[in-house]
């Protein structure tokens, strides 16, 4: 078979690309009207059960970008049990990430004892203004909601339970 | 435009019809081609499905840049050349306004219809290469100059393979009024048998494909549009316009695309006739005045299918060298192309 | 290697021609040299890289890269960071293979700790490696087009990398900036599915290896471009400590997964390193191209049989690494990327040396660009492949 | 055989990086001040300041064609800790002995330089002491063209100067910068200007912050 010349065969490419975007539609995505779900475990935002975090610190102190803070006090709460004895707790008055700092490496949700961060997909929250990116305890919390289940795993992976 | 409608109306009249004639005929084969083409067929061959946003499928995102452009600072560099800078874009532009004033439209719808055509259609395409060396000595930019520089140097090496590639159609008409072309590929024969007339892309092959290689150069697309080459330097010539003299350059780029389809469709696709055996024409006068409207439709179609071609090649390949292509062009264009005139003129005396 | 060496002696011959015939019309015209500044800011230059080059018209008579436009003091950042955190440091230096900068450190780390990563964790690390070089090289293969006039190919290349970077995200959750791997083993496991999809994936990528080698590499343009240009000898590539494809395109047969024992799975498949004789632009490109077909391959062979099992090792929560110094470098999509690290005991490192494969590879540019035209500058860089964090770092 | 005394050198031998650092030894004599094989791992040895350049060839002869890197090395501990000082707080007393590692040294700053023999795929990390009171060591261009701007690196980021070097101005910095990058005593100042978060106490972290036995479950 004689070689087909380079040049034609790159018109061939073009082409048949052109054939494949017209019959079966393009690679692309059209953005603010069709959105892409990113899989369970992007890292899109980090959400806060608030109720879990004993304001430990550890996450502030593993924090590579120094870009949490949280402040709190110590407060008596009523027994767990009715007869028992109160009991001390942390209160968290303040938990601000600083989503203009943040790198995303996932530190804080990582080394978390309690539970308290989660990793949401969720993106759309670039803002006008880099102060308005600092996420307060509130704002946090009201990531939660979108935080989803962790993704099954594949075969031959050792059960786990998330710690 | 049209002739038959001009001859009765004060020379105002006549003057206002051709100026209105002049922008369709060039602005429009411009915009069909960017919308098509670089806006739509472009990113089809790139998976992907280009502007969809303004207008039914991103129709209108040639006014929306138009408008952009127009609302841009119009920014001339403190050490250019401030007039030339200004007017370069201009006589680029010009140029092609220059190049449709020849090209027949239909049998009466033409602008000017003179015995020289085809010798002032050369002539005058290289008016922009002055335009755009305008433009890249005047910007005061080294990018600039480099580009200006190398599309002096390639548009004056592919003028010759051009004019010579037309020799042969010439020879082979006999005529150098594009009008007489059209007429004798539409009125010509193969072997006696006339259905199909006679496209001089039948028997000037090769004249055609180098035709349409130094009308490649010429309008600096890929594979040879190293004066813009954005990867080296960065536009070459246009690095410093903005706002609407760079809308004009980009406006003459696709208008000078589209009036090149035009005429290498004239001088070897038959241009705006039909073979003129399916009416029973036998010269020019014979044919119909419905032609007037019909031919301009035809000479469209024809132009959309040589700058499909045109901008599929842009889109496909990559860039020559400016050594390479210069030696492309004095090495293999211009003897081949000499090679085909010997031919066609022995073929002429011999037929 | 006589073609190459016939090639340099041409090239030479043909500077010195030029030049002589050049300070001749420069007597008799008085010409003088223009110096074109290449960058910070130039599409060639994908980045912020500067090239200063003195031209006599398109020819250049001498060039000098200057850098640091991108410089971020990893090497200094590295003290003041524990171990995990500088995973995520780290894998901003190439950052188009992300994943790949992590392994090296912490190999290195668990050099030092003397600890080793389960099989699977093995398994899945290469992967993923491998996964990050396609995902790099792709681009690169996209890029090229893009760097000598060719505009489609870079859209293929980003049409199929996302493609890659979708396994990637699904698995770590990091398009770009995974920071999956962990000192004794993985972050997490792979999630249900990946091994189908990348399966699909991989077939994908080898149809784009073949549309780009009839798009771009079959092109005659292409090659009349990229052939006899920038042509780098054996032992000049060995003195500029080249590394990657650069070095394998100038017949050194060297590929670090091959021919290091790390504990990694690359030995556990079967795949090819490709070499080339000619060491020009073309060799180089070429190289990559087969890479990527090779790197398919080896994740293809991967997936058949990963091991069942922990992904981590036992290690203590909060790691410290005991005194000492280790070296490991793997072949990242760039070149030899290597990390030196010195421990003192701490929870972080005392000092690391990073070892990136751009800056040694485009120190060779002065050497290299001299007597070249100005679109040669073009192919020469785009053929040598760098990414500013790599050079910077 | 001429391991330093480590630990380490009670693995099992490599007669193979064992027998580098012997045929070095013939190459430049008693300029090979210490040398430490790591087993099936890594050649570590300490030359002479005077000697830096002659090891280079030396070892090019040898065969290590191959430049890996050249950078330096600065023994002094930092005298800013991390940057996680309280400001408030009294100034921390740090240790701010220097002790180098890996074959032994006497100063703070050390050249630190590897070379790869191409077809046995070993290495060489080679070190040189260089005094603080006149740092400056040979320069190796000559010998390897690419050790060229890691020489520039390292003279910018250590302020080692290299004799012989054709062109040693700064890479990345600019031309006026003072100081040295990656010298300990040069602050961090990222770190410095902002309080560290983390001072804040609210409560000892669980199991204390030196809990080491917690596993990664």
């Amino acid at each position: 078979m004689p070689k087909v010349p380079g040049l034609f065969k790159g018109l061939g490419v073009t082409l048949n690309t052109l054939k494949r975007t017209v019959i079966d539609g393009a690679n692309t995505v059209q953005y603010p009207h069709e959105k892409e779900a990113p899989p369970t475990r992007a890292r899109g935002v980090i959400a806060l059960h608030e109720g879990n975090c004993t304001s430990c610190m550890l996450c502030v102190r593993s924090c590579p970008d120094w870009c949490i803070y949280i402040e709190g006090h110590k407060e008596m709460a009523p027994p767990r049990r009715a007869g028992g004895k109160p009991r001390q707790v942390n209160k968290l008055d303040r938990f601000d990430i600083d989503y203009a700092l943040c790198m995303y490496c996932g530190i804080c949700v990582d080394v978390c004892p309690f539970d308290a961060l989660f990793w949401s997909p969720e993106y759309e929250y670039s803002e006008p203004k880099i102060a308005d990116l600092l996420h307060d305890k509130a704002k946090l919390s009201e990531w939660m909601e979108t935080v989803p289940e962790a993704p099954a795993l594949e075969v031959g992976a050792e059960k786990k339970g998330k710690k | 435009m049209i002739a038959l409608l001009a001859a009765d109306l004060p020379y105002w009249a006549q003057t206002l019809l051709r100026i209105l004639g002049g922008l369709v005929a060039v602005l429009l084969p411009a915009g069909t081609i960017v919308y098509l083409f670089l806006f739509k067929m472009m990113s089809f061959m790139q998976s992907r499905l280009g502007p969809m946003e303004a207008g039914p499928y991103g129709s209108m995102q040639l006014f929306a840049e138009v408008g952009k452009w127009l609302q841009k600072e119009d920014i001339t560099p403190a050490r250019a050349d401030r007039v030339i800078f200004k007017i370069a874009p201009l006589v680029v532009l010009a140029s092609t306004f220059l190049l449709v004033a020849v090209v027949p439209f239909g049998p009466d719808a033409w602008f000017t219809n003179f015995e020289a055509g085809v010798f002032y259609l050369l002539a005058v395409s290289s008016v922009s290469v002055l335009g755009i060396l305008m433009a890249g000595w005047s910007s005061a930019n080294k990018y600039s100059l480099l580009g200006g520089l190398r599309a002096a140097g390639q548009l004056i090496a592919y003028e010759l393979p051009m004019v010579l590639a037309v020799i042969g159609v010439i020879i082979q008409a006999g005529t150098m009024n594009l009008q007489g072309i059209v007429v004798a590929q539409n009125g010509g024969e193969i072997f006696g048998w006339n259905g199909l007339g006679n496209p001089y892309i039948l028997t000037q092959f090769t004249g055609f494909i180098i035709f349409m290689i130094a009308v490649q150069a010429e309008l600096t697309q890929t594979p040879f549009d190293m004066p813009i080459a954005e990867s080296e330097l960065v536009s070459g010539y246009m690095t410093e316009y903005s706002g609407f003299r760079f809308l004009t350059f980009f406006i003459a780029e696709f208008a000078t695309a589209g009036v090149f389809s035009l005429i290498a469709s004239v001088l070897f696709l038959g241009g705006w006739g039909v073979p003129f055996a399916w009416f029973d024409w036998k010269s020019i006068d014979d044919v119909s005045d419905w032609m007037n409207v019909v031919g301009p439709l035809i000479m469209f179609t024809k132009m959309m299918v040589l700058a499909f071609v045109i901008m599929w090649v842009r889109f496909s390949y990559p860039r020559f060298r400016e050594d390479q292509l210069q030696r492309f062009a004095w090495k293999v264009l211009i003897p081949i192309s000499l090679v085909n005139i010997m031919i066609t003129a022995i073929l002429k005396v011999a037929f | 290697m006589t073609s190459t060496e016939s090639l340099i002696d041409r090239r030479q011959l043909a500077y010195i021609a030029s030049q002589a015939a050049d300070a001749r019309l420069n007597v008799e015209l008085e010409t003088d040299g223009m110096t074109l500044n290449i960058g910070p800011q130039h599409p060639a230059t994908h980045g912020t890289l500067r090239i200063i080059a003195h031209l006599d018209g398109e020819q250049v008579v001498w060039a000098e890269p200057s850098c640091g436009y991108m410089h971020r003091g990893y090497e200094k950042l590295t003290e003041v960071r524990t171990y995990p955190q500088v995973t995520s440091l780290v894998n901003r230096i190439d950052w188009l293979g992300s994943f790949a900068n992590e392994v090296p450190f912490i190999l290195a780390a668990e050099k030092l700790m003397g600890i080793e990563a389960p099989p699977r964790a093995q398994w899945i690390r290469t992967i993923l490696f491998e996964l990050s070089r396609i995902a790099n090289v792709s681009l690169f293969l996209g890029d090229l087009g893009v760097q000598l006039g060719a505009i489609t190919p870079v859209f293929m290349a980003f049409r199929d990398r996302e493609h890659v970077l979708n396994l990637i995200e699904a698995t770590t959750g990091g398009r770009f900036h995974p920071n999956f791997d962990r000192i004794g083993g993985l972050k997490d496991d792979l999630p249900a599915g990946f091994i189908d999809e990348t399966r699909a994936v991989m077939k994908t990528l080898r149809n784009f290896c073949t549309e780009i080698e009839d798009l771009l590499f079959g092109n005659e343009i292409f090659q009349s471009r990229t052939r006899g240009i920038g042509v780098i000898p054996k032992d000049i590539a060995m003195q500029y400590g080249l590394s990657g494809a650069n070095a394998r395109a100038s017949g050194i047969d060297w590929d670090l997964r091959r021919d290091q024992s790390l504990p990694m799975a690359w030995d556990k498949v079967d795949w090819k390193v490709w070499t080339h004789p000619d060491g020009d632009s073309f060799a180089r490109c070429w190289i990559r191209l087969q890479e990527v077909r090779e790197s398919t391959r080896i994740v293809d062979q991967l997936l058949d049989n990963i091991p069942a099992g922990p992904i981590m090792a036992k290690v203590p929560r909060i790691i410290k690494v005991p005194e000492g110094e280790a070296w490991v470098s793997t072949e990242n999509p760039l070149g030899e990327m290597g990390y030196y690290v010195v421990s003192k005991g701490d929870l972080g490192p005392f000092r690391t040396k990073i070892r990136s494969a751009s800056f040694n590879n485009i120190s060779i540019v002065p050497w290299i660009l001299k007597g070249v035209y100005v679109p040669d500058i073009i192919t020469i860089l785009a053929s040598l492949y760098f990414i500013l964090g790599d050079i910077d770092r | 055989m001429s391991s330093t005394d480590t630990p380490i050198a009670e693995i099992p031998g490599d007669t193979l990086r064992e027998r580098i650092v012997d045929d070095l030894r013939t190459h430049i004599g008693a300029d090979l001040v210490d040398s430490l094989v790591k087993p099936g791992d890594d050649v570590w040895v300490r030359v002479s300041t005077d000697a830096w350049r002659r090891t280079g060839v030396a070892l090019r002869e040898m065969g290590f064609e191959y430049f890996c890197f050249l950078s330096a090395i600065d023994w002094m501990p930092s005298p800013f800790g991390k940057g996680e000082d309280d400001p408030t707080a009294p100034p921390v007393e740090r240790d701010d002995t220097v002790k180098q590692g890996y074959a032994g040294g006497e100063t703070r700053l050390q050249v630190l330089a590897r070379l790869v023999h191409p077809t046995l795929h070993v290495g060489v990390n080679i070190k040189c002491d260089v005094s603080d009171s006149e740092p400056v060591v040979e320069s190796w261009v000559s010998v390897f063209a690419g050790a060229n701007w890691h020489e520039r690196e390292a003279h910018e980021m250590f302020g080692i100067g290299f004799a012989g070097h054709p062109d040693l101005r700064n890479m990345y910095l600019p031309g006026e910068f003072e100081g040295h990058p990656l010298r300990k005593d040069f602050p961090l100042l990222a770190r410095l200007v902002k309080p560290w978060p983390g001072i804040v106490d609210v409560e000892p972290m669980p199991g204390g912050s030196n809990d080491e036995e917690g596993d990664a479950e």
